[in-house]
């Protein structure tokens, strides 16, 4: 088994002068951290047809071939928030189980380029966080091609939303524009709380439940990840509560996941008593971030040590390696942190079959450095996605 | 991808390392001295250029067949029908060769805040707002449509902005620091009383600007006239020293016998003449009054037109330009009489009103044009893309009545005559510099590619490359 | 096609040639699919293109005229002739709706627009609604409406999208529309749409929006045109596998977009057939002229440049069968020219509608 | 509740004391400070290495088997720990109660008045080891006022000052209110109005002079007493004769620090935010004779100025290391690293810290380092070259006898994304111990000392959810 491997690996390596599709490679590392604990020294990692074919010890690579002094599977960014701002968000109701961020997309967005050129090769795409429940979200490669069917990764569905300011921030009592659909619930924290509580009962209690409910019930279930916006502790505390009253209700037990938890740190029992996941927003660069909640560095250690599963995260706004990095100086070791970008949050979203670690089988989304990763000193020089270079390293 | 790769790849553009070299001009003062700095910059060496076509349109109306021209330093230095290349010559051959296109009402190439801006003043300088970095796409567009040159302006918010400039599409030194200095009477909101009260404050500071200029004047003579005096003065006491000398050392002996105090004589002059207080906007918009620089105006309807041409008759030797114009048809004789230049955009003006009777539209440039108004065609300063429709909006004119001469001319020559360039550009004559176009054929026609386009002796654009 | 159109007419030269029927001469006649007759006879009869020929018909009065003739241009998407009649602002769609009442043949606008050779409009709802309704086909020189229902128009662009009214996002508003096709009962112009028999204008601007028109107009069996996309360049192969063409809409100053002049490059190279429309509100009627020169600067040829704004336009506007060439039982309507219609410099001698001279240059004092 | 009450209050307390009792310190105080490497950046690193501070200047820096450590030395020994010269800010407006006045030309004004000493800031560059800071007024401005180094610690702006009317921020950029027009002819009109001030003055005494000699000729008097000799003012722009007629003493005091610049004698801190602007400064500093003592303070996308720059000779301070933009033409996003491009045209350029804890100094040397610049060229952007800039190259920003007694011992390697400030010591003091830092903790658990940014609206605006900066490493401190 392993013997035909090498020989393929040769034969691939030896016959790969860069092929037409330009989706075929072999890259030579000093050093491969698979994300899976595993680590080869010197070895050669042969990519066809924009699949990983297989790592083996360092053949002596030939011309043609990339090289680097480090190797990781391309950081999948749980939070990437690439949506195309108010227009992939339906406002006109709370609760929208049946929008899909697919629509909310815009594939033309100079993000995608920027996130794919700084390692993040998946990102998880969800409706902008104006709704308490928002729709569903989905993970989309960062490069490749231009069609969104294309650039899906079929993973776990997600329904996703926000707890917190954000739900209510456009709402207002009927004074001044009658008109407008704005004048209603949730105007307050309280509020967008009862909303979520509101739909979930009414879809638990439903003689007939309609589409939407149908996907609410399957999030009761299970079946249908939770995947929450909450900030601050007392918003974290609502969706664990939320979680904890319908398991109470017997109305099922929801697979939550905590989006933004930048105080998630404050009462980590809370979290592993429920068993809840948690994607740390970046950290902000005075200490508070968005509803006033407080983060540092150390938060993801917390997490750890807590034996919280945790993923970090970007919003668009903050490089992701970067991110990885200060778990680092907060007290992460750097296993723990390139876990905390690649497979972690493949897991979470469902897609590690396809991507989140360096392994035979899946797909050749690879991150080149040009030297440990996550260090200030070092940076992706080169990306492959699905075998294409999103990033040259030579 | 794919798809993708249409469009990425973009070239970085020269234009962004090119030293700008925008003269420093403290004032008005030292606007000479720059001009002659650009001079310099202008003409700068480049490797001889043989332009040859089968017809040279040496200036509107005026061509001659199978001509070519050689180009040394920036300059056409000769013309003639068997020019051979000399060595190392670069050649470029076409159908026709004419001027290239000058867009004399234009924001290209100048800063978006600046353009916009209603906070300038009439000493506020469109060299300033020069953006070589920002506008790339923009200047090439430019120089691809053949439009090299642009008379900018800032300050479009503002009632009497600053002094214009005349730039080079490829970035390089200005033609001209102090193009015009423009003003603007185009408020339709507003009601007639303060429409016609707009007129009157233009007409104001016009005439503060002319007292100003008139003050100097009147200091520097009587400065001349004291320094006289006060030079004649020096002479006699001078020689009358010794004898106030000798009066002097007596009254002391005296004083000193008589034991009291030495009583001095007192000595009386006339003080030098107090120059007026020294105002930038004053100065500068007196060179506008006085004639030294073109004032272009921005009117539209025929109520502040009319007062317009009133007011401004006392200011003789003010050349003024109108800009817009749309209702300038009604004042087409007075126009022609007083030799006032209108700059035309033809494009609608109002929407859906665009082409009814009322409004002339495409056709103004041909009317104005046929009661003796000289016409400009300029793209109307409203977008710095918009200068590159500049070829086809003359087309347009020519499709709605204007001669192809006068159309030829509205972008070319005239431009370059009203803004004091002749000596420089717009015509292609022996000495001038070579800022031309080789052209597939008829300079209006929309069949006609622009094969090169030639900027101050450097080819900056050539079809396919 | 010209041989063919020249026998088909040779019999009919001389035989029983009715009253009313004459015929234009000229040196050139721009059939209006790219070829030009030169020193040609255009019989006219009925208000319809009787033959074109180059040898005289005999017993018809010939009127000569010095210049071009050329199909009259084919005006997509004016919404001015409609002061603002054109959209329903209370409803998101209204599928049913007949555009040939917004149609206002009093409109001061219409001379203007015949007078620079515009002799049939299509008059589509506004961009604000989704489903906006039937476009109607007009003839704004005889003041009629030619045809009703001539095209189902969609705003699939963000200015469909509500700020405070439903849909708010591009998920609703796709959730929305299909709805609206679902519900769509037999006969309806949706189901006519569904079945191709009636085309569709779609209006989409950014590529995503347009990758998502298209997404949808395959899934939906819709043919026709999209409105506005002004960086098809970069869809073409998509655009063509959807068998659908493009209508470019002009902007304000400036006149030429440089996206569009590269699009319509890219488009004519693939032969995915295109228009440009004379935005009435921006440009006025020249506007499709000066994009059409742009194009022409940039290096389209002349043909393809006319065929945009005439035999093509035509057929997106589902009305290539009566309208935008010049050929045997066509319309007549005719625009005389005094050079190439293509070109800015040349200018408008006299325009036919249904055979009937509708504007004439020296009538209106315009210079020669 | 009452925890966040009174912590900060102790912590306020503790940072008191320390500063007191620095301030204190006799400077004739021996230290001798040991550890496993001693960066100097003067050569090689130093393996076991020693420093010795006498009098609050280094004396000694070396091996320790070849230094002799002073017997009545106080020992600092850290074997486990990299010793470091300290970083230097070349530009900061912070610090300072307000960055900006609304008057367009200050240049009277003086930092000095508005430094607050026990400004959080102060205490974050610290615990960043940042020990040499020019604190300038911010970029809203045409001529704003004249700025001060200062080290982060001493109870009074008088203790901190290493050196004071450092220079004179001017803005190329537009002020809140101007365009970049009205902004160039505000900055011409500011050294015109000096020039025609001088003129007139020069005239008035002229005058003044030739009256006194016809009198004297008329009433027969011998004039005793020459006029004053010396060279006319004079700068590439312009020259006034007589200038040197005028009694130093009259000249309007307000106006005295823009004649100071166009003699040259007060350096300026030239803040463009865009390339053009960058011509404007070097317009007006061509024409008031000030290029060669102008530093450029630049916004990321500067960058595509720097063969103008490299031509000008000037030095650059950089605010912030990426600039993103978009392409109109494929409207893809192009990031360019900005010290690279200045790295590789060869232009002395320093870096600045971002308001971010965990962007600063460090971090910014870090990240040249990721983008292919030597590190020896990396850290000499966050101290020889700002130093150089501030003209204290012989005080700060190495560890060499004669420097000023500053040393930082960070954990491990100061560029280590894992590494941090665990010591300080100041002219010979030790004066930080993140051991006895109870701000660490707060930083952490949040309770904030009161003067942090955090009870400041600012970063309510900080991204949460994806509407901030494009990327982090573009954080520029734009209008101050």
């Amino acid at each position: 088994m392993l013997t035909s491997l090498i020989l393929s690996a040769a034969a691939a390596a030896s016959g790969s002068s860069v092929p037409a599709d330009g989706t075929s490679w072999t890259i030579h590392a000093d050093k491969v951290y698979t994300s899976t604990g595993k680590v080869h020294e010197s070895a050669l990692i042969v990519v066809e047809g924009g699949k990983i074919r297989a790592i083996t010890p360092g053949v002596e690579a030939t011309r043609d071939a990339l090289h680097a002094p480090v190797v990781t599977a391309g950081m999948v960014d749980a939070s990437a928030r690439l949506n195309s701002g108010t227009s992939s968000v339906e406002q006109s109701s709370e609760v929208t189980p049946l929008v899909s961020a697919e629509f909310g997309l815009d594939l033309y967005s100079p993000g995608w380029g920027r996130l794919a050129r700084t390692g993040v090769t998946s990102a998880f795409i969800t409706p902008l966080n104006q709704n308490c429940v928002g729709g569903m979200g989905t993970v989309v490669k960062t490069a490749g091609d231009r069609s969104i069917k294309a650039r899906t990764v079929e993973g776990a569905p997600m329904l996703c939303g926000a707890i917190g300011s954000q739900p209510s921030q456009r709402n207002s009592s009927a004074f001044g524009r009658p008109t407008s659909f704005f004048n209603r619930r949730p105007t307050t924290r309280m509020g967008v709380e009862w909303e979520w509580r509101k739909s979930f009962f009414e879809a638990a209690q439903a003689k007939e439940p309609d589409d939407a409910q149908k996907v609410l019930l399957d999030a009761l279930a299970g079946k249908v990840g939770v995947f929450v916006q909450a900030w601050a502790t007392q918003d974290i505390r609502t969706a664990v509560f939320l979680k904890e009253e319908m398991a109470r209700e017997g109305f099922g037990e929801m697979r939550l996941v905590i989006d933004a938890g930048a105080e998630a740190w404050r009462e980590p029992a809370m979290l592993v008593r429920t068993n809840t996941s948690v994607i740390l927003p970046p950290v902000p660069a005075q200490g508070r971030t968005t509803d006033g909640a407080l983060m540092s560095v150390e938060c993801a250690r917390v997490l750890r040590d807590n034996g919280i599963s945790f993923a970090l995260s970007g919003h668009g706004a903050s490089r992701l390696d970067i991110q990885a990095g200060l778990a680092m100086r907060g007290g992460l070791t750097r296993e723990q942190a390139l876990r905390a970008v690649t497979l972690t949050p493949a897991q979470l979203l469902g897609v590690d079959g396809r991507v989140g670690s360096v392994e035979a089988g899946k797909d050749a989304d690879l991150i080149l450095w040009n030297g440990e990763p996550f260090e200030a000193t070092t940076r992706p020089v080169g990306v492959l996605i699905g075998g294409h270079l999103a990033l040259d390293p030579r | 991808m794919r798809s993708h790769s249409s469009r990425s790849n973009r070239r970085p553009s020269l234009r962004r390392l090119r030293n700008l070299g925008i003269a420093l001009t403290v004032g008005a003062g030292l606007a000479a001295a720059s001009q002659a700095a650009q001079d310099e910059a202008e003409t700068a060496a480049t490797s001889d250029l043989l332009l040859r076509a089968n017809k040279v349109i040496v200036s509107p109306g005026k061509s001659v067949d199978n001509m070519s021209l050689l180009v040394r330093d920036g300059r056409i230095v000769a013309m003639g029908s068997d020019l051979a290349a000399p060595e190392g010559a670069q050649t470029i051959e076409g159908e026709v060769i004419c001027a290239a296109f000058i867009d004399p009402w234009s924001v290209a190439g100048v800063d978006a805040s600046s353009a916009r801006s209603d906070r300038v003043d009439t000493a506020s300088r469109a060299t300033d707002a020069l953006d070589p970095y920002g506008q790339d796409e923009v200047l090439d567009d430019l120089l691809e449509s053949g439009v090299l040159m642009m008379r900018v302006e800032i300050g479009r918010g503002a009632a009497v902005s600053g002094v214009g400039a005349v730039i080079r599409a490829d970035g390089a030194a200005p033609v001209l620091t102090d193009a015009a200095i423009s003003a603007r009477l185009d408020s339709p909101g507003l009601d007639p009383v303060s429409r016609v009260g707009q007129v009157d404050r233009l007409a104001s500071t016009l005439g503060g600007a002319k007292k100003y200029a008139d003050d100097v004047a009147a200091y520097e003579r009587d400065l001349k006239v004291w320094e006289e005096e006060i030079a004649e003065k020096e002479e006699e006491l001078t020689e009358d020293f010794k004898k106030a000398k000798k009066a002097r050392d007596k009254k002391v002996k005296e004083a000193e016998e008589e034991g009291e105090e030495l009583k001095e004589k007192k000595y009386k002059e006339d003080k030098r003449p107090r120059p007026p207080k020294f105002d930038p906007k004053k100065a500068s918009l007196a060179r506008a009054v006085g004639g030294e620089v073109p004032m272009v105006i921005h009117v539209e309807e025929a109520l502040e037109l009319r007062e317009l041409l009133r007011v401004t008759r006392p200011f003789t030797r003010m050349r003024m330009v109108i800009a817009g114009g749309r209702s300038s048809l009604l004042f087409a004789d007075e126009l022609a009489e007083r030799g006032i230049p209108v700059i035309v955009t033809p494009a609608p003006s109002s929407p859906g009103g665009a082409v009814g009777e009322m409004d002339p539209g495409f056709a103004l440039a041909g009317e104005l044009a046929s009661r003796g108004v000289e016409v400009l065609i300029g793209s109307g300063a409203t977008s710095p893309v918009a200068s590159r429709d500049l070829p086809l909006l003359a087309a347009a004119a020519v499709g709605h009545g204007l001669d192809r001469e006068a159309a030829l001319h509205a972008i070319t020559a005239g431009p370059a005559r009203v803004f004091d360039l002749q000596s420089k550009v717009g015509t292609v004559r022996r000495g001038l510099h070579a800022d031309l176009l080789v052209l597939s054929g008829d300079p209006l026609s929309s069949s006609t590619r622009v094969l090169a386009s030639i900027s101050g002796g450097k080819v900056v654009h050539q079809a396919g490359n | 096609m010209l041989i063919s159109c020249l026998i088909a007419a040779a019999p009919l030269l001389g035989a029983t040639a009715a009253e009313d029927a004459y015929a234009l001469r000229a040196s050139h006649v721009h059939v209006g699919d790219g070829q030009v007759v030169l020193d040609a006879f255009v019989v006219i009869e009925d208000g319809a293109v009787k033959s074109v020929s180059n040898n005289a018909p005999r017993g018809v009065r010939v009127v000569e005229v010095d210049g071009h003739i050329a199909p009259g241009f084919i005006g997509l998407r004016e919404t001015i002739g409609a002061g603002g009649e054109n959209e329903e602002r209370t409803r998101k769609s209204t599928p049913n709706a007949d555009l040939s009442f917004a149609f206002d043949p009093t409109s001061p606008y219409w001379h203007g627009l015949v007078a620079e050779g515009v002799t049939t409009v299509l008059m589509p709802a506004g961009s604000s609604q989704i489903a906006g309704g039937q476009a109607a086909i007009v003839s704004p020189a005889a003041g009629k409406v030619l045809k009703r229902n001539a095209v189902v128009t969609l705003g699939l662009s963000r200015s469909s999208l509500g700020s405070s009214t439903a849909p708010t996002s591009y998920a609703g508003l796709y959730a929305h529309l299909g709805e609206q096709f679902a519900a769509a009962p037999e006969g309806s112009p949706l189901a006519a749409a569904k079945t191709g028999e009636v085309p569709v204008m779609m209006r989409a601007v950014t590529r995503t929006e347009v990758a998502r028109a298209l997404d949808f107009a395959v899934a939906h069996g819709l043919k026709g045109a999209l409105l506005g996309a002004p960086e098809a360049d970069d869809l073409v192969e998509e655009i063509k596998a959807a068998g659908l063409s493009v209508v470019f809409e002009s902007k304000a100053a400036p006149a030429s977009s440089k996206d569009v002049v590269k699009s319509a490059l890219a488009l004519a190279k693939a032969e995915v057939p295109f228009a440009f429309t004379s935005d009435a509100a921006s440009q006025g009627p020249l506007g499709m002229r000066m994009q059409a020169a742009a194009c022409m600067r940039a290096g389209l040829d002349a043909g393809a440049a006319l065929r945009a704004m005439t035999g093509d336009a035509a057929r997106i506007a589902g009305v290539g069968e009566t309208h935008g060439t010049i050929a045997p039982g066509r319309a007549a309507d005719l625009v005389v020219w005094s050079g190439p219609p293509t070109d800015l410099t040349s200018r408008v001698h006299s325009v036919y509608a249904g055979g009937n001279l509708v504007h004439s240059a020296h009538a209106h004092g315009a210079h020669q | 509740m009452k925890s966040s009450l009174t912590q900060p209050l102790l912590a306020l307390g503790a940072t008191l004391l320390l500063a007191s009792s620095a301030a204190a310190a006799p400077q004739v105080d021996k230290t001798a400070v040991k550890a496993g490497t001693v960066i100097t950046l003067t050569g090689e690193a130093i393996p076991d290495g020693v420093i010795v501070i006498e009098g609050g200047r280094v004396t000694a820096v070396g091996a320790a088997s070849e230094v002799q450590i002073p017997w009545d030395a106080t020992v600092i020994d850290q074997p486990g720990m990299v010793a470091f010269p300290g970083f230097v800010e070349a530009h900061a407006a912070r610090g300072i109660d307000r960055p900006n006045e609304t008057l367009d030309v200050a240049p009277f004004l003086d930092v000095k008045d508005s430094i607050d000493p026990v400004n959080f800031y102060f205490e974050e560059a610290l615990r960043q080891g940042i020990l040499t800071i020019n604190v300038q007024q911010g970029n809203d401005t045409v001529v704003a006022g004249q700025g001060m180094v200062v080290k982060p610690f001493g109870m009074t702006v008088e203790q901190m000052m290493v050196k004071p009317r450092s220079g004179v921020k001017i803005s190329a950029a537009p002020k809140r209110g101007k365009t970049r027009a009205t902004q160039a002819q505000a900055l011409r009109g500011a050294f015109d109005d000096l020039r025609m001030y001088l003129e007139e003055m020069v005239q008035r005494k002229k005058d003044g002079d030739d009256f006194d000699r016809r009198e004297a000729l008329y009433q027969g008097r011998e004039l005793e007493g020459e006029a004053a000799k010396g060279k006319p003012l004079a700068c590439s722009g312009w020259t006034i004769d007589g200038f040197e007629r005028i009694p130093r003493g009259e000249v309007d005091e307000k106006r005295e620090p823009l004649l100071r610049i166009v003699e040259g004698k007060l350096p300026v801190i030239m803040w463009c935010a865009t390339p053009m602007d960058v011509h404007a400064a070097l317009r007006v500093a061509e024409a008031n004779g000030f290029t060669s003592t102008m530093t450029l303070a630049l916004a990321p996308a500067c960058w595509k100025a720097a063969p103008k720059i490299k031509e000008s000779g000037c030095h650059v301070i950089l605010a912030g290391l990426e600039d993103n933009e978009l392409d109109p033409i494929t409207g893809e996003s192009v990031e360019t690293f900005v010290p690279k491009v200045f790295h590789d045209a060869g232009i002395p350029f320093a870096l600045m810290s971002t308001g971010d804890s965990n962007r600063s100094l460090w971090y910014q040397a870090a990240r040249c380092v990721a983008n292919g610049i030597p590190r020896a060229d990396a850290l000499a952007a966050v101290t020889t070259t700002p130093a150089k800039i501030l003209g204290l190259t012989d005080r700060v920003g190495k560890l060499a006898k004669g420097a000023d007694g500053h040393v930082v011992l960070f954990s491990g390697d100061p560029l280590d994304i894992t590494s941090v400030v665990e010591h300080v010591i100041l002219d010979g003091a030790h004066v930080y111990d993140r051991s006895k830092d109870v701000r660490v903790k707060q930083l952490f658990d949040g309770t904030r000392p009161p003067g942090t940014a955090s009870d400041t609206s600012a970063e309510e605006e900080w991204p949460g959810d994806g509407d901030g900066p494009e990327d982090d490493d573009d954080e520029t401190e734009n209008k101050g």
